[in-house]
């Protein structure tokens, strides 16, 4: 059982680290900060997530806090992702883009209309 | 108690005393301070004779106080001009403001005064110094803003001899372990030949400032000027004198005296001395023409002191037995007659409320006992027999051609002489001449004021008459600082005719000088009365705004003729040492840019200049 | 050693952000820059090699397997000095910049002479 | 009879932390506490004096003995300081209670109790890194302080001594890690005997750095840019516990490393120069300074530099008259500092020119100026005079006479400004239009207080002297310190 | 095999680090940062893995809430003020 | 020129620095007689904490931590005193989005559970009163970034300052009253590695933890308040 | 109160996660320190208390759970293939995205979810509109958004908050 649950976990360290490798690179390769984003956020969380779980699972005394761990993680991540792009956006960093679609442009002037009116 | 410490603690108790009472009542602090000061001036008397001594332990080093009789000469005239000043300010104050501060400062002078004398040690001696020199500068600076100037200067100038004379003691120290005169008098002689040069120079320095010698004699004129006249009595008179207490203490008791005089002699003198001498005379010559030009009578009488101070410097300076006695001589002398001029100068400024020369005249009649005392001041200031002044001119005239210096004693027999020049002015322009209107009605001062003018004025017919007792009281105190005592037996005036001859000539002086003084009064009585504006100057009608009085401009050529001389003023040199050292640390002050990261550089450049020598710091 | 290496140079930048930065802000940043440098150096004085936090979480752990625990004492009283230091100087600086209106420290050098 | 000395520092704290609540229920009474909490360090000071004198007075702290646990040592060279730094700290917080009506007040009186408990917590404990905390703790409120009234220049001076004082601290610490590295210990006693078998190249650079870290506090040129801002910008009474506590703790800490846990000579000639360098600059510049309190800061310098060439000299004697110069120190420019504080306020105006005739529209507070002036100068009777007569006479006993003479060269500067002030105080016509009040009889009494300890000091020297020696001797000869420590941890 | 973890890691660190350094904008080394944050927590619970020592995944969770506060606070900055 | 300068005195400093650290040998036991050695081989039974760092900090050295404890709040005074009287009522020019929000709100309680875990097992678990402390404040500033209106109430803040400040002081004044000395541990030591081990030790650290959070939360939010 | 129960509850379970402990001492401890917090941050912790815990809800949840790793698993190898892939096809934009959820913590959830998923991530919410940077658009309209990014994870949303 507990060698079953620490190669379980090994297995899982390892493609956690993979793709903590992945998000890493995805951070250096992508075009713009939102691209960035989305490599750094989704690769990494899952990687962490990941390498800790698997962690949880080859020390299994350990296995609720790296749960805790993992819950925070994946709760934090993509909010603060989500922060550093509505901040980056809205200090005027422009998109890399093939198209020009862009439906958030719009609403941020509109909501701050609504903010100085108030 | 014992006595010394006795009579400091009154003259301080005084001091401070006076200072609270002041607070309360006129009467009740000049009557402190005037008892205060007969109280410890009696205790003094008493000391005349005794080898009194007191010691104890400060921090470790030994104060030694005790008499001696040059203290007690030196003593005499503190004490004496003292509380004769402090009679006269009794009248001379009343009605001036902070009156208890001037109480305390005098006393505090007085007090510190009487400190240096009985001190035994030099650092009681500097103690006492630096007290006097802060509370005669509070003298100075009496009257307000106009004072402060000089009041700096003078300051000054007393520190920068205070402290070469505090460096001296501290290397003597160093050298010694102790600070006791008896201990530098044995230990003088072990000193390097360039320590003692370097001590003899800033020791000298130090006394210097004091007894106002030129070239650091530039604080002395304003000082004398704006302090309060009584208390000039006694900066002249006495506190000029802790100078010159301080070179006869240095010549003698320290054993400066013989100075490399194994290494070289000029005319049998000491080298130091005879540069002093030089000094001495430089200071009497420089003092006189100075005084000449003068037109404020406090000024004129500053100059003259110091041209007196330069005289006895100069008998200092010979030290032979001769001319010791005849720099003790003048330098009491010279305390009576300038204390009695300055208070008399005080007097006339009491009443008239000016010190200009040009301003006043023909006071004679309203301010007769000023005028005599003034009179007989300038008669003996001048050496004229029958009065002290005579004889202690002679003496020093008398030690000069001993040691055939013949050159100095035409020099000081010059400025003796110029000495004339300007000392009838205060007679001619206070006293004769024609009297502004405003001087109509006022009166001669108060008894309390009068009075010790008077008593001064007695002090120096008496010592004319019988020097004698002067010169044994100086004789006890040569011999106190090792020197052999004067043998009148050596002196051209005195040897042929001994104690009585003297008197008889004094006598006929004063019988002739008493005919002149009728006939001159009866000149006056007779002369015209000339209207102060009756003077036509070359068919100009002059206006109203100028004085045409004839001690205006009356040595214009004189001064025109020495102005080359008068116009390399020393102050002027200091002024501008002055301004160009406050240039300098105006450039120093950039340091402190204001940048605090320049400020973090020169953290940074200290740890690296630290890390740099670091091998010297092991 | 690359410690000592890395902690020095975090010194040296700090310092030099303190000396030359103009701006306010980057020179507290400075600051604490410097109080990293120096607590890693604390640190890094207080590591052995081959042992561990100082910390008997399990029985099996000995005296001699631990690293000294006390540069790691100090070190948590300077963070803490540290902060409230970088505090009082940002506190400060948004005084300056009230009266100033400005974070260029060249200009803020009315007190001089 | 005294409490454990401990309580010096727990019950300021202590107090401190209670400020806040107890000026919720009553504000007026919070300017009572500094008086009350330092009147007892005092107490505890004056007591404890006769025991430190025979024998240093070791405080264990959390019952470790040293070197395990932090110690207070209280020598007679502690004991002196603590004396000092709570003497003046009484006289300012008396100061402070009429002074400060600037909100938020309570912080202030708070910083001001901090500051002052720091200082002690320096100058008593016998643990090197926790004088490092204590010393943070002094700088700290002395950068709030220094800002506290939130003015323009305020808010500069306090950037430049925290920036300055942040340098300090870095150096301080590197040093203490040196130390630490290769003597295992933070104990200052052991420190002492073991820094004997370091090796000399790190010793050296250890000591390097802590001396320039802790000359920036003593006010050692050139690392003393900080102190003339921090000085006139402060609050008066700040101004005061800089040049009376803050300075003399940061001197004590330069005395202790050099003396009596570093064994190098060649420092003590560094501290000389230093000293005499120091002395000069901050003469010449304060001749130059147009404001009143500018130029007392750069008296205090000064004098510091004094203090410095006293304990370059490393002799009995000269380590006695520097203390001396200390205790000095820490009576005149505090008074200094209260009086012209109100001369600035009366005449509204920083500058010296504008104090003219203030003598007669002030003269008590004048006059506590003008006794200052003369008592900083060296003048007799007033104790300045013997603590520079012992320090100069040292100095050339020890043949150093070209900085003797460059020492009183810089005291003539010092009378120049001095006298200039004064002269302007008692002999200008005042200004007219001045808003004059009536100044507290708080401040009058704390200014008292300094005047009378100056009078007494100079009248009868031996009777502070007596402390010092036990003092000096502490600092020259360590073996009782260190084995009174070591001794305590058997 | 746990070194191969560290060795992958350090990689991902570098990489992220490069991008922290390279920018250009403040947000693009804020999100670098928030990376570094994220691998740094992994990288603390596996060395608790490799020490054997539980203490690493505690200080893991720490740093893990101060980088995600850190981030998010410089995230409000980069929108217009704090 | 001013660059230059810095350059090249920092250069020289970096190497003497550099220089001389290197001559302390990095990683390896340097001083035998150490104080940090004794208390790894003393430290447990005397203290009863298992993490070493916190039985140094909290009571070899406890001393020291009273006087960083204090230095804390002196920059939380000073700073309220500098900022005093600037205190504009909203933090940011704009609210934070619905996700920030709502996950702040959350994740709030959370992390004050986390500081409170950190500081009440400081003697057992890397941590204590200064990160515990740290920790709450960060729940705070996540607040504050979140929305631009909260408020804490500096009232209570002070008021569990002053009262964490006295405990910590009154339990040292109770070590001199009833022990040896101050600060001197005056309760049993309890089993090594449990919750109620370590005497005085957990006591001070939360203490210690209530007072840090409550400052830095104040210092936080003062700052942000007058910082727009 | 339900609220504050539940808070008191999810803290307390934290609590004891956090110290991987059932000492009593351990219990204790967390007890007071969960009701004290529960006590200040209940209200604003949870919008629907006890309700939370109602079987539906957890049974949605695990399901949730399997569908959201599902897709996150997905998103991450799409985002490892395009990291990868030299030539990267991507073709980023933002784009609106409707909702029917009300709740805050609905639309925190959902934002999150879609953060994590493949090559979306959600900039803003304003109102009832998501806005997500897509790294690869495909549609612009907002029925079209709907379906290919947040159709999957709402259904199950909506039942577990609201
Ligand atoms: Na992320
Ligand atoms: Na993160």
């Amino acid at each position: 059982m507990v060698d079953i649950l620490s190669y379980l976990g090994y297995t899982l360290t390892s493609f956690g680290v993979l793709f903590l490798l992945f998000g890493a690179l995805g951070i250096l390769r992508m075009p713009d900060v939102y691209n960035r984003m989305q490599a750094g956020t989704k690769a990494t969380t899952l990687g962490a997530v990941g390498t800790i779980m698997g962690v949880g699972l080859i020390n299994p005394e350990w296995f609720f806090k790296t749960l805790i761990i993992s819950l925070f993680i994946l709760l934090s991540n993509p909010i603060s992702s989500h922060a550093l792009a509505r901040g980056s956006y809205r200090s005027g960093i422009k998109m890399w883009q093939k198209k020009d679609i862009d439906a958030y442009e719009k609403a941020v002037q509109e909501s701050e209309e609504n903010e100085e009116a108030a | 108690m014992e006595t010394i410490p006795l009579i400091l603690s009154i003259l301080f108790g005084t001091a401070v005393a006076s200072y609270i009472v002041g607070k309360l009542n006129y009467l009740l602090k000049v009557g402190t301070s005037i008892v205060g000061l007969l109280w410890a001036g009696w205790l003094f008397l008493g000391l005349q004779g005794t080898q009194s001594l007191y010691s104890f332990k400060v921090l470790g080093f030994d104060i030694i106080w005790r008499m001696n009789p040059l203290s007690w000469l030196f003593g005499m005239i503190i004490f004496g001009l003292a509380i004769l000043a402090a009679i006269f300010s009794g009248s001379y104050m009343k009605g001036k403001e902070r009156v208890d501060f001037y109480c305390f400062a005098m006393c505090m002078t007085v007090a510190s005064m009487f400190g240096i004398v009985v001190s035994g040690d030099l650092l009681s001696f500097f103690f006492f110094w630096e007290i006097m020199t802060w509370s005669s500068f509070l003298m100075v600076i009496y009257y307000r803003f106009e004072a402060q100037a000089a009041g700096l200067r003078y300051f000054v100038m007393s520190m920068i001899g205070a402290y070469a004379m505090l460096t001296a003691l501290l290397i003597v120290y160093a050298q010694l372990g102790t600070f006791s005169f008896d201990a530098l008098s044995a230990g003088w002689s072990g000193f390097s030949l360039a320590l003692q040069i370097w001590l003899f120079v800033l020791f000298v320095i130090g006394f210097a400032v004091k007894a106002a010698m030129m070239p650091l004699h530039t604080w002395a004129p304003d000082a004398y000027t704006l302090s309060p006249s009584p208390f000039t009595a006694l900066f002249s008179g006495a506190l000029s004198k802790m100078g010159i207490y301080g070179l006869a203490l240095l010549f003698f008791v320290f054993g400066a005296g013989k100075l490399a005089s194994n290494v070289v002699t000029i005319q049998g003198i000491s080298l130091p001395g005879y540069i002093l001498a030089w000094f001495g005379a430089i200071t009497a010559l420089l003092g006189t023409f100075k005084a000449i030009v003068q037109d404020d009578a406090k000024k004129l009488l500053a100059y003259s002191s110091i041209g007196q101070l330069g005289y006895i410097i100069l008998g200092f300076s010979l030290s032979t037995s001769m001319g010791v006695t005849a720099g003790l001589f003048q330098a009491v002398n010279h305390a009576i007659f300038k204390g009695m001029l300055f208070l008399a100068v005080g007097a006339v400024f009491y009443r008239t409320g000016t010190r200009k020369l040009s301003e006043m005249g023909g006071l004679i009649t309203r301010m007769p006992y000023t005028f005599f005392v003034v009179l007989l001041g300038i008669i003996t200031v001048a050496g004229m027999p029958p009065l002290s002044g005579f004889t202690g001119k002679w003496l020093i005239y008398e030690a000069l051609i001993e040691k055939h210096l013949i050159f100095l004693a035409v020099v000081a027999f010059g400025a003796s002489t110029a000495a004339f020049l300007y000392l009838y002015r205060l007679i001619f322009t206070i006293f004769l001449g024609q009297r502004p209107k405003r001087f109509d009605d006022i009166k001669e001062v108060p008894w309390m004021m009068r009075a010790p003018m008077l008593v001064l004025a007695l002090l120096t017919i008496y010592l004319g008459f019988y020097p004698y007792h002067l010169l044994d009281l100086i004789n006890q105190a040569q011999v106190s600082m090792g020197i052999a005592p004067f043998d009148l037996s050596h002196s051209m005036l005195f040897n042929s005719y001994g104690n009585v001859d003297t008197m008889t000539v004094m006598n006929i002086v004063a019988v002739v000088f008493f005919i002149v003084f009728i006939l001159f009064n009866t000149l006056y009585k007779r002369s015209r009365k000339v209207g102060l504006k009756d003077i036509h100057t070359s068919g100009e009608v002059p206006g109203e705004e100028i004085n045409l009085h004839y001690a205006v401009d009356f040595y214009q050529p004189f001064a025109r003729g020495v102005s080359f001389f008068l116009k390399r003023s020393v102050s002027k040199i200091y002024a501008s040492l002055a301004d160009n050292l406050e240039g300098f640390f105006d450039v120093m002050r950039y340091i402190y840019t204001g940048n605090g990261q320049t400020y973090a550089l020169f953290v940074i450049v200290a740890l690296a200049f630290l890390f740099l020598v670091k091998d010297l710091l092991v | 050693m690359i410690y000592y290496i890395a902690a020095i140079s975090l010194i040296l930048i700090g310092i030099y952000a303190v000396l030359v930065k103009k701006n306010m802000v980057k020179i507290v940043l400075g600051l604490t820059l410097i109080d990293s440098g120096v607590n890693i150096l604390i640190v890094s004085l207080g590591y052995i090699q081959g042992k561990t936090a100082p910390i008997f979480s399990n029985p099996t752990l000995t005296a001699q397997d631990m690293v000294d625990p006390v540069p790691q004492a100090l070190v948590l009283t300077a963070i803490v000095i540290g902060v409230a230091v970088t505090a009082l100087a940002l506190s400060i600086v948004i005084r300056i910049y009230d009266h100033h209106k400005t974070l260029n420290i060249n200009k803020i050098r009315e007190l001089k002479w | 009879m005294y409490l454990d000395p401990v309580l010096m520092i727990a019950l300021p704290l202590f107090a401190a932390f209670l400020i806040p609540p107890l000026a919720r229920i009553s504000k007026g009474l919070v300017k009572y506490v500094p008086v009350l909490i330092i009147g007892f360090n005092l107490y505890e000071m004056v007591m404890l004096l006769p025991h430190s004198m025979v024998k240093p007075v070791i405080v264990v702290i959390a019952a470790w003995a040293p070197p395990l646990g932090i110690n207070l040592t209280i020598g007679p060279l502690g004991n002196i300081l603590a004396l000092i730094i709570s003497l003046v700290g009484f006289v300012v917080a008396i100061y402070n209670i009429r002074f400060m009506e600037e909100e938020p007040n309570e912080k202030y009186h708070m910083l001001f109790l901090l500051l002052t408990a720091g200082a002690t917590g320096m100058v008593l404990t016998g643990d090197i890194f926790n004088m490092f905390v204590f010393l943070e703790i002094t700088s700290i409120s002395s950068y709030a302080l220094t800002a506290f009234l939130r003015d323009r220049d305020g808010a500069e001076a306090a950037f430049k001594y925290l920036l300055i004082g942040s340098l300090a601290s870095t150096f301080i610490l590197l040093g203490i890690a040196l130390i630490y590295a290769t003597t295992g210990t933070l104990n200052m006693a052991q420190i002492a005997v073991r820094i004997k078998d370091v090796d000399p190249r790190i010793a050296i650079m250890a000591l390097i750095l802590l001396v320039t870290g802790f000359g920036i506090e003593a006010e050692m040129f050139p690392l003393n840019g900080w102190a003339p801002d921090a000085y006139s910008q402060a609050p008066t009474p700040i101004g005061a516990a800089f040049g009376g506590i803050v300075v003399k703790a940061g001197v004590y800490a330069l005395a202790r490393l050099v003396y009596t846990i570093f064994d190098f000579q060649g420092i003590f000639h560094f501290i000389l120069i230093a000293g005499i360098i120091t002395l000069l600059i901050a003469e010449m510049s304060a001749i130059r300074q147009k404001q009143l309190k500018r130029m007392l800061a750069f008296s205090s310098i000064g004098q510091m530099g004094l203090v410095l060439i006293a304990l370059g000299l490393a002799t009995t004697r000269g380590v006695e008259g520097g203390l001396f110069q200390m205790f000095n120190h820490a009576m005149i420019k505090p008074l200094l500092f209260l009086s012209a504080g109100y001369l600035v306020f009366y005449s509204g105006s920083k500058n010296i020119e504008d104090m003219d005739g203030m003598g007669r529209v002030k003269p008590l507070l004048s006059f506590f100026f003008a006794f200052g002036a003369f008592a900083i100068l060296g003048l007799p009777p007033l104790s300045g005079f013997w603590s520079k007569f012992i320090i100069l006479s040292e100095t050339i006993r020890n043949g150093f006479i070209a900085i003797a003479a460059l020492a009183l060269f810089g005291s003539i500067i010092e009378a120049v400004y001095y006298l200039r002030v004064v002269g302007r105080l008692y002999f200008k016509a005042p200004h007219e239009g001045l808003h004059v009040q009536y100044v507290p009889k708080s401040a009058l009494v704390a200014m008292g207080i300094l005047a009378i300890i100056t009078l007494i000091a100079g009248l009868y020297p031996d009777f502070v002297m007596v402390y010092l020696k036990p003092a000096a001797a502490e600092l020259l000869d360590k073996t009782v310190y260190i084995k009174s420590v070591l001794m305590a941890g058997l | 095999m746990i070194y191969i973890f560290f060795g992958v890691i350090g990689l991902a660190l570098i990489l992220a680090a490069v991008r922290f350094i390279l920018g250009p904008t403040t947000s693009d080394r804020v999100v670098a940062l928030d990376t570094l944050t994220t691998i740094s927590t992994a990288l603390l619970v596996l060395l608790g893995l490799f020490f054997q020592r539980y203490i690493y995944i505690d200080v893991a969770l720490i740093y893990g809430v101060l980088g995600f506060v850190g981030v998010l606070t410089i995230a409000r900055y980069l929108e217009g003020g704090l | 020129m001013r660059k230059a300068i810095a350059v090249l005195f920092l250069g020289f400093i970096g190497y003497y620095l550099l220089s001389t650290f290197l001559l302390v040998p990095f990683g390896v036991v340097r001083v035998l007689e150490g104080v940090g050695l004794k208390y790894l081989q003393d430290g447990l039974q005397q203290t009863g904490a298992a993490n070493l760092v916190t039985s140094i900090v909290v009571n070899y050295r406890g001393f020291d931590t009273l006087g960083e404890v204090t230095v804390l709040f002196l920059a939380a005074t000073g700073m309220g005193a500098l900022l005093y009287s600037k205190r504009p009522t909203e933090r940011a020019r704009q609210n934070a989005s619905i996700i920030v929000k709502t996950g702040a709100r959350i994740l709030f309680p959370l992390i004050i559970i986390l500081g409170a875990y950190v500081f009440i097992h400081g003697h057992l678990t890397p941590g204590g009163g200064f990160q515990g402390g740290a920790i709450i404040a960060s729940g705070f500033l996540l607040m504050f970034m979140s929305y631009r209106t909260y408020h804490v109430n500096h009232v209570i803040l002070s008021r569990v300052e002053s009262s964490a400040g006295s405990v910590f002081v009154i339990i040292g004044l109770l070590g001199l009253a009833y022990g040896s000395s101050f600060l001197a541990n005056i309760l049993p030591l309890g089993t090594v590695n449990t919750l109620f081990s370590a005497g005085v030790i957990p006591l001070i650290y939360v203490a210690v933890g209530f007072k840090v959070g409550a400052e830095l939360t104040a210092l936080l939010d003062t700052m942000l308040q007058t910082v727009k | 109160m339900s609220r504050y129960i539940y808070s008191f509850l999810v803290f307390f379970i934290f609590w004891v996660a956090f110290t991987t402990s059932l000492q009593p001492d351990e219990l204790l401890v967390g007890a007071v320190v969960a009701l004290v917090i529960a006590f200040y941050t209940g209200k604003q912790f949870s919008e629907g208390g006890l309700g939370n815990f109602t079987a539906r809800k957890i049974i949605f949840t695990v399901r949730y759970l399997f569908v959201f790793i599902w897709e996150m698993i997905k998103a991450n190898v799409d985002v490892a293939l395009r990291v990868l892939n030299p030539k990267m096809p991507i073709n980023p934009g933002i784009v609106e995205v409707p909702t029917k959820l009300k709740s805050n913590v609905a639309k925190l959830a959902l934002a999150n979810s879609i953060t994590l998923t493949p090559g979306t991530l959600t900039v803003d919410v304003i109102g009832d509109k998501l806005y997500i940077h897509w790294i690869n658009v495909t549609a612009t309209n907002p029925e079209e958004t709907f379906e290919q990014i947040s159709a999957v994870f709402e259904k199950y949303i909506k039942e577990i908050f609201e």
